[in-house]
């Protein structure tokens, strides 16, 4: 990827695109919500495949052209308007979203059915903010100016935050009010940076603060704090208290759409500061930071995680380990003698786990929702038997355990081996020991429930419902995207890097 | 004239300022509204000083907006006690 | 003319400072609630009322003069509910402290 | 030091003082009031930007001061939501704080 | 500058007030105090916009809920609970402190002259067809970000009703208690009421030449829906009528419409032509208006308590 492509100056062609990939799923909730009960789930079962054609079309042309895709709001030209963009990892990370939130989709169907002639909470609130969610992220990921984005991460708050509260029982709610409280930190945190830079620099977008910003103490300041902010929102050890209860309390499709995307839009977002707000600037020392509270989270999470009693706070605290590997990229893919580091192994291996870890920890969620209906209670000791009533179900939360514990054949393998092959390179061999021993606790967490499953019951397994067999080849079809993307080549993607380096060039213009 | 009109602004709030130290030596809620209520008089009668000493016509309509909501808020105050009386008894 | 004008404008904005003092004042120093709700409605009313009052000669407006009486009137009307309430309850509590 | 600095200083001790409370208050309604007044700080320092950056005959910039309308309309909204949280959480377990669960 | 040092102590005086009271109710008081007079730092900030929004938003509708929550929880919270222990109370003090102290050194570091977009607003304000700068960057400039916000209105509306009990769905917000025809309340709302009315549709209408929007205008309107509601004069809906739906949806509604005819007539999403840019923006705004103050009031009144009867 030596031949650099260059940033659009103005809209590009296809770029109305990236309109429709926010606004689509924004006017099926307007809609879902003018229109009133029954029609929630039939308008978000249009919005789906339309919205996957998007995600499809948007690749396609990112990666035709080779380059950003680009669209200026109203015509005005930044810095007085807003750009949107997507570039080899937005597309990425939209194309994830728009499968597994039409998997999740299909999955709660049977969960949250919509009433003929009469409204419904928990229906209409669920499909609303399904839909919400998807628009949300679609902005976090294609928002050019600083201050959109935090719009972008409120209407994704206000989306997610009724979710953790959906079955309405009191500890779901103070989860809920305790995730909104640290939610709004975060937002607030961001905000103060976003003000400091727009005081120094005089523009909120992304590029042409990247060819303005130096390293100075107020660029320092903010993108710390701005971080800060996006860490507490993307529940980073030490701030991840919050996360366990409410992603443990929501009803098992929400905590799929929570665990396996929500909290990635500000991890996305800390990409962006750290490697197109101040591409020439990020310090070792500053990664290495990041890299400390990603291992901290990895132990920290798995441990907590092996001692659960309850399946849904298993696989909760998992992800809180999880998180924890995506900020080895800052470590390892930081070379500010050489640059470009998107063609790292680091780059796209950070970028794989992200998406793998959302497949597999979807069908791992929606997995134990399966299993806690069908039990009537999630209790990891009482699982026995579990595995000869519910096989398919059992076989996806395993497959998804692949991935975690970063076994083959699975995204979580290649991942994580890029990660490894990352950190002995750069002799950085301490990350080594860290995705080692993090890939062990998960093998011992996620072995502690299927030994649990597949024992045979000491009295014969009595199950509350019947889980029909279409909900279980839902969430089987999710965990093997999780396993399909074992099979991509172990070395750098050209796709994640398609825009970066033109984000350098422009840097130094 | 504006010198003299920002001089009585700065009085006023002066005047609250002081005001405010019985919020802070705080005794019984009556006295804190009481002083809530000084401050907001004061507040609107800087407000519409600075307006004309600084000729910021706009600033007319804040402090008309901010007692129209000063009504409002003295009216759910109303409410509340109310409410909360009703569930004492 | 505008002399005279200016001239009362001061006048009236210096009497209604005057009675903001004396509010203050009446709060900082009388013993009980009620005689201090006293002295703040004072305040409240003729405060502001004369400093609207004197603002008035500055105005060029009808709709600018209408806006600033709407405020005094406004502020009476909130200063109004509120010591109408508490002079309730400070009486259902007594004069205690 | 001109006037934009003075309230620069006083948004800074604001967001400060905002933060020591949301991190120590046990009551959530406390801790609410506490998020607003780090929102008004923040708030404070868009309006220190804007009216440094005062030109073409306009007061203060009015970008920075047409995001703090924004923000300011968020800041209610999360208010709201979290008082409705609250007052429901009141309602079902009488609690008021979050430090004591699980 | 003497009046600036003054209010500016002010300011953080009763910010403190705010933060360190022992009981919660007091604690309300002193931040209703406070948005009061951040609104004056708004107006010495020559952001008359912002201190409207300020006045009426920041501590009008905020006080006015806050009020209404801290009344019904002060009979609890006023019982001291737990005290944080003193090591993190000391060491969030550190913290707080160090943040403050380097967002100050940074006040001061900010370059001279300060960069600023206002030349560019005023080179471009032609084309919108305004003549107030503020509801320029809001409605044309940066529409996406109030068009995204209007959603987070609604979402944040949804929120509040997703709280209530299933049997409840359809049922009305808030408590109900009929008018007291002598009472307080129905004096103050029924002199109240016409006049705030009239004030909100003229903060609303000179938006486009002088401070003022449908920001504004919306909340003022909400209160006065929310102070006939609290006299029982009239009654909040239920909350899935469809006329009421269509009241939320209407302004989100008619911006996507005109944002979308925007490709056709002005060459992209959210554009309009110079020509009659202001007309467009008028049609978004009064649609807009209605549908903010109608979330704004539902959001404190809260999600549905009571049965719809009939």
């Amino acid at each position: 990827m030596n031949n650099p492509a260059p940033m659009p100056d103005a809209a590009t062609p296809g770029g109305f695109l990236l309109v429709l990939a926010i606004i689509l799923p924004v006017i099926g909730a307007l809609l879902a919500l003018a229109l009133r009960g029954p029609y929630a789930e039939r308008i978000a079962l249009v919005v789906m495949p339309a919205g996957i054609a998007v995600a499809v079309i948007i690749t396609g042309e990112v990666w035709r052209t080779r380059t950003v895709l680009q669209y200026f709001v109203g015509g005005w030209a930044p810095p007085l308007g807003i750009a949107f963009r997507a570039d080899g990892l937005s597309v990425v990370m939209m194309l994830t979203s728009a499968l597994l939130i039409s998997g999740i989709g299909l999955f709660a169907r049977a969960q949250f059915p919509s009433f003929p002639r009469r409204e419904a909470r928990a229906p209409l609130v669920f499909w609303t903010l399904l839909l919400a969610i998807w628009g949300a992220l679609n902005a976090v990921f294609i928002g050019g100016d600083l201050f959109n984005l935090y719009v972008a991460l409120e209407l994704l708050t206000f989306a997610a935050v009724p979710l953790v509260s959906l079955d309405g029982r009191p500890e779901t709610i103070a989860a809920a009010l305790r995730y909104l409280l640290f939610a709004l930190l975060g937002s607030i945190l961001y905000l103060l940076g976003a003000v400091l830079l727009y005081g120094a620099y005089g523009t909120l977008d992304i590029i042409m603060l990247s060819g303005r910003i130096r390293a100075e103490p107020v660029a320092w300041a903010a993108i710390s704090l701005m971080t800060a902010g996006l860490l507490a929102k993307a529940a980073l050890y030490p701030f991840h208290l919050w996360l366990p209860p409410a992603h443990a309390g929501a009803p098992a499709p929400a905590s799929a759409i929570l665990s396996g995307l929500v909290v990635k839009a500000p991890f996305f977002l800390v990409v962006r500061l750290w490697f197109d707000v101040m591409p020439r600037m990020p310090e070792r020392a500053a990664a290495q930071v990041l890299g400390i509270l990603g291992a901290a989270a990895i132990i920290l999470g798995s441990v907590v995680a092996l001692r659960q009693a309850r399946l849904k706070l298993l696989i909760a605290y998992s992800t809180v380990a999880q998180i924890g590997y995506l900020f080895l990229i800052f470590p390892l893919a930081i070379r500010p003698e050489t640059g470009h580091p998107w063609s790292t192994t680091a780059w796209t291996g950070g970028m794989l786990q992200a998406i793998s870890h959302a497949f597999a920890k979807a069908a791992m969620f929606m997995a134990a929702g399966l299993i806690a209906e069908a039990l009537g209670h999630d209790r990891v000791v009482r699982l026995a038997g579990v595995g000869r009533a519910l096989p398919i179900t059992v076989f996806a939360f395993g497959l998804g355990g692949l991935s975690l514990i970063g076994l083959p054949p699975s995204g979580g393998f290649i991942a994580k081996a890029m990660l490894l092959t990352a950190a002995v390179s750069e002799g950085q061999w301490w990350w080594a020991v860290v995705v080692l021993a993090g890939g062990l606790l998960a093998g011992g967490y996620v072995f502690v429930v299927l030994a649990r499953a597949l024992a045979d019951p000491i009295e014969p397994l009595r199950l509350a419902t019947t889980v029909s067999v279409s909900r279980q080849a839902v969430v089987l079809t999710v965990a093997l995207c999780a396993v399909l993307l074992g099979f991509v080549p172990l070395r750098p993607w050209e796709l994640v890097e398609i825009g970066r380096p033109g984000l350098a060039i422009m840097g130094l213009r | 004239m504006s010198d003299f009109l920002l001089a009585a602004a700065g009085f006023v709030l002066a005047m609250v300022a002081l005001g405010l130290v019985r919020i802070l030596r705080g005794s019984s809620e009556a006295d804190r509204i009481m002083a809530a209520q000084l401050l907001g008089t004061g507040g609107i009668a800087a407000l519409l000083l600075l307006a004309q000493a600084l000729d910021i016509p706009a600033a007319v309509d804040v402090a008309l907006v901010l007692a129209l909501l000063a009504a409002f808020i003295s009216a759910a105050f109303v409410k509340g006690i109310a409410l909360s009386q009703a569930d004492e008894a | 003319m505008s002399l005279a004008l200016d001239g009362l404008t001061i006048l009236a904005v210096g009497a209604g400072a005057f009675f903001f003092l004396a509010g203050t004042v009446g709060l900082l120093r009388f013993p009980d609630a009620l005689s201090r709700l006293h002295a703040l409605t004072k305040a409240d009313n003729l405060g502001l009322g004369l400093i609207v009052f004197g603002l008035l000669f500055q105005m060029d407006g009808l709709l600018s003069a209408l806006k600033l009486v709407g405020v005094w009137l406004l502020t009476l009307l909130a200063g109004a509910t509120v010591t109408q309430l508490l002079a309730r309850t400070a009486r259902m509590s007594g004069p205690h402290e | 030091m001109s006037a934009a600095t003075l309230y620069g200083l006083c948004s800074a001790a604001l967001i400060g003082l905002g933060l020591f409370g949301l991190i120590t208050h046990p009551q959530a309604l406390r801790k609410i009031l506490a998020f607003n007044l780090i929102g008004s700080g923040v708030f404070l320092l868009f309006g220190v930007a804007a009216r440094r950056g005062a030109a073409a005959g306009f007061g203060g910039d009015p970008v920075p001061q047409a995001l703090v309308i924004t923000g300011l309309v968020v800041a209610f909204v999360s208010t709201a939501v979290a008082v409705s949280l609250l007052l429901r959480l009141f309602q079902e377990t009488g609690r008021t704080t979050l430090s004591s669960d699980e | 500058m003497a009046f600036d040092i003054l209010l500016g102590t002010l300011v953080l005086g009763v910010a403190i007030w705010t933060v360190a009271a022992r009981d919660t109710f007091a604690a309300v008081i002193g931040f209703v105090a406070f948005g009061l007079l951040v609104a004056l730092v708004w107006v010495r900030l020559a952001a008359s916009d912002v201190a409207l929004t300020e006045a009426a938003l920041g501590s009008g509708l905020t006080g006015g809920l806050l009020l209404g929550a801290g009344t019904r929880l002060a009979r609890v919270e006023t019982i001291a609970t737990e005290k944080p222990g003193a090591i993190l109370g000391l060491s969030a003090a550190a913290v707080c402190a160090l943040i403050s102290t380097g967002v100050a050194l940074i006040v001061f570091l900010l370059p001279e002259p300060a960069p600023t977009l206002a030349p560019q607003v005023a080179a471009n304000i032609a084309t919108t067809g305004l003549e107030n700068p503020v509801p320029a960057v809001l409605m044309a400039y940066r529409a996406i970000d109030t068009l995204l916000e209007v959603i987070v209105l609604l979402l944040a509306l949804l929120a509040t009703w997703s709280l209530a009990p299933d049997d409840l769905w359809g049922g009305l917000p808030g408590h109900h208690d009929p008018a007291d025809l002598d009472g307080v309340l129905t004096f103050v709302a029924q002199l109240l009421v016409p006049v705030g009315v009239l004030v909100g549709i003229h903060i609303f209408w000179i938006g486009s030449v002088a401070p003022g929007g449908e920001f504004q205008g919306a909340t003022i309107l909400a209160a006065m829906w929310i102070l006939l509601s609290m006299a029982g004069l009239v009654d909040m809906p239920p909350v899935n009528r469809r006329w009421l739906r269509m009241v939320l949806v209407a302004g989100p509604a008619v911006f996507f419409a005109i944002g979308l005819a925007g490709f056709a007539i002005a060459g992209g999403f959210l554009a309009y032509p110079p020509s009659y840019a202001k007309q467009l923006i008028l049609t978004i705004e009064i649609p807009l208006t209605l549908s903010i103050a109608a979330t704004l009031a539902l959001l404190v009144a809260g999600p549905p308590e009571r049965q719809a009867s009939g």
